[in-house]
């Protein structure tokens, strides 16, 4: 399954609901304010990074730019997509689930 | 690709999930999930609720809404089993987290057709990990 | 692969319906099918043409208007959603006694039914939203 | 006392918009004055008559337009932030091209110094949004 | 001070914040969603219980009825108020912030 | 009740803060606050803008829309100055959470005219309680 989640996880509990409803394997893309989420040495970072590892994780390029993120600050493991890359992660799982 | 290969052996039938993760009243996404699902009733689909995180709060019982000037949606719960959704699967520890009980919720009910139509709880309690079990077997997702 | 579209908020206000905008566009240059874009909820607001955007910005609803006159989109904007809010074309305005209507080229205003028949036809169903 | 209410959401989509309503009628009813109420960000789109909300449902801008009346209260529809999300007066229509407008009875636009003069000239400023 | 709360603790964490940055003898008004935030027992009540008592908490009673949440389930201290009682306290405190 | 009782002792002024608490593009907040504080600056009162929680990803520098299709409006900020809005208070807590620095954040300075023009910077780093210092001095309080 591929999980969205666009808001930011100091702002909202969503990425950390969607991380506990995840199952080993699946594959979450952070896009818009959720991009955050994909941030080394934050306060959510160590949390995160339990789940790195069962979880692919993905972040959208063009939202990472958008708000000044560096591929240097971005947690190991986290992959860059651009909205084809989005697309094909969409295509490549069998159901998308948007944590709105 | 033809659309046999992606469904379920259940004929012609997809499963369709409604997550409901969000108060309501505070805004118009529970009311209008409720919609959603009334109208997709229609449509011979394997459908079924979900509830957690805030969700939880639309199926509580004793809502009285007429100091707020709104309309109170939450009896229309209770009629899902006459539309044939008769699949409402709440999270315990959202329940937990919130200090509430199953009692705490209203009841719904439907009458099973296969059971010589005895009314049946439509609330099936389950745990975060088998909540994501239902999760990763359905087709369609739709979460407001 | 067939995609269905929901687009669950207003243009501007969250960036739901631009990166709606982006995905859409992006899965049709890769020769993917959008059987439909839904869009629901202040997602109807999308389908006003009565916005003003201030020159410099994007302007969302000619975007969409445009996408969808280029690959012949079915942009469909819900009825109960759209009355709530006040998108209107010239039949509901008649109908409900409105002296104005406001719905942009290209879109239509049509029930919910059409979004259970997007999750039924489509091989995926990508939601944005708040 | 002089009270200037900000109301940052649309209609139905979020509360605030009803709680604004209710507040500045209980603040009314008290014998407080409410100087201004102005209409911001999505709160813009309380501002058009196009809304049929279901029979069974509260008519916000009716309720609204009927509080102003009542009151002779002063609602005012921020200009900028309206045109990026299409509610025009007749005269904004007109200078933009556009065919139709969707101004309601007893709501104005006007520009966003009308907040800042809200916040100087009252003794309250309270605000509701998402 | 007056500070206004409109969304639940649960899902986004502008309450923590509030309670993080008001100053002893502040006065916080739950309201709408924010109203999820005055009852004991839940997961994030010990944490407003620490306030409580620095701070004054009012919840709004239309939004708490609306909801379903009877006078017993709220934290002690709480006081509930009507529309006409949060127009009083906004008349009471020289400055109204509401955390939106 | 005449004004005058309200006020402060600077003159007819007023203290207005706009309290900045969200990230930039995910929605319009940040952007139409700014608009506000640009209207704002032509009355002549005591402006200041607070930046916490996400709302310090605001002035974060290097920010680049383009992929997006977004207006990039953060050399706004930058512009602040011209419009003798010299203010921002930044909290200090809000940056350390994010794992940000000062270094991360856009230059933005003003000229200070009681002190021969020399260019000063506008943001000014504050713990939370200082913060809550601030925020307990103003007349009016707008946050977006």
């Amino acid at each position: 399954m591929l999980h969205t989640v666009n808001k930011s996880p100091f702002e909202k509990s969503t990425f950390e609901s969607c991380l506990n409803h995840a199952r080993p394997g699946d594959a979450v893309l952070l896009i818009e304010d959720g991009v955050y989420g994909a941030v080394k040495g934050t306060a959510v970072s160590g949390q995160v990074a339990k789940f790195n590892g069962d979880l692919k994780l993905y972040a959208l390029g063009p939202d990472l730019a958008a708000r000044g993120i560096k591929d240097a600050s971005l947690m190991e493991g986290v992959s860059v997509v651009d909205y084809g890359g989005f697309v094909d992660l969409v295509a490549k799982h069998d159901v998308s689930q948007a944590w709105l | 690709m033809s659309m046999e290969e992606d469904l379920p052996g259940t004929g012609d039938q997809k499963k369709f999930l409604y997550v409901n993760r969000r108060a309501p009243y505070g805004t118009i996404y529970a009311l209008e999930s409720l919609e959603v699902v009334l109208i997709g009733a229609a449509f011979d689909q394997d459908v079924s609720l979900a509830f957690f995180d805030d969700g939880v709060y639309q199926i509580v019982k004793d809502q009285d809404t007429s100091g707020i000037g709104m309309k109170n949606f939450s009896p229309t719960y209770r009629a899902l089993g006459d539309y044939e959704v008769t699949r409402l699967y709440v999270e315990k520890e959202s329940l937990e987290e919130r200090g509430l009980t199953p009692d705490d919720l209203m009841e719904i009910t439907y009458e099973d057709e296969d059971d010589d139509w005895a009314e049946k709880p439509s609330v099936r309690l389950v745990s975060r990990a088998e909540l994501s079990e239902v999760m990763a077997e359905q087709d369609v997702i739709l979460s407001f | 692969m067939k995609f269905g579209i929901l687009v669950n908020e207003g243009p501007y206000t969250h960036q739901a319906s631009d990166s709606a905008y982006q995905f859409t566009k992006a899965a049709l240059e890769k020769g993917h099918e959008i059987y439909r874009v839904f869009f629901y909820n202040d997602g109807v607001n999308n389908g006003t043409r009565l916005t003003v955007p201030p020159q410099d910005e994007r302007n969302i609803q000619v975007n969409w208007s445009e996408l969808g006159e280029k690959y012949k989109l079915d942009l469909v904007v819900c009825v109960a959603a759209a009355q709530r809010r006040g998108i209107l074309d010239e039949s509901e305005a008649k109908r409900h006694g409105k002296n104005a209507d406001n719905i942009a080229p290209g879109f239509r205003i049509s029930g919910l039914g059409q979004l259970i028949e997007t999750g039924i036809e489509c091989d995926r169903v990508v939601a944005f939203g708040d």
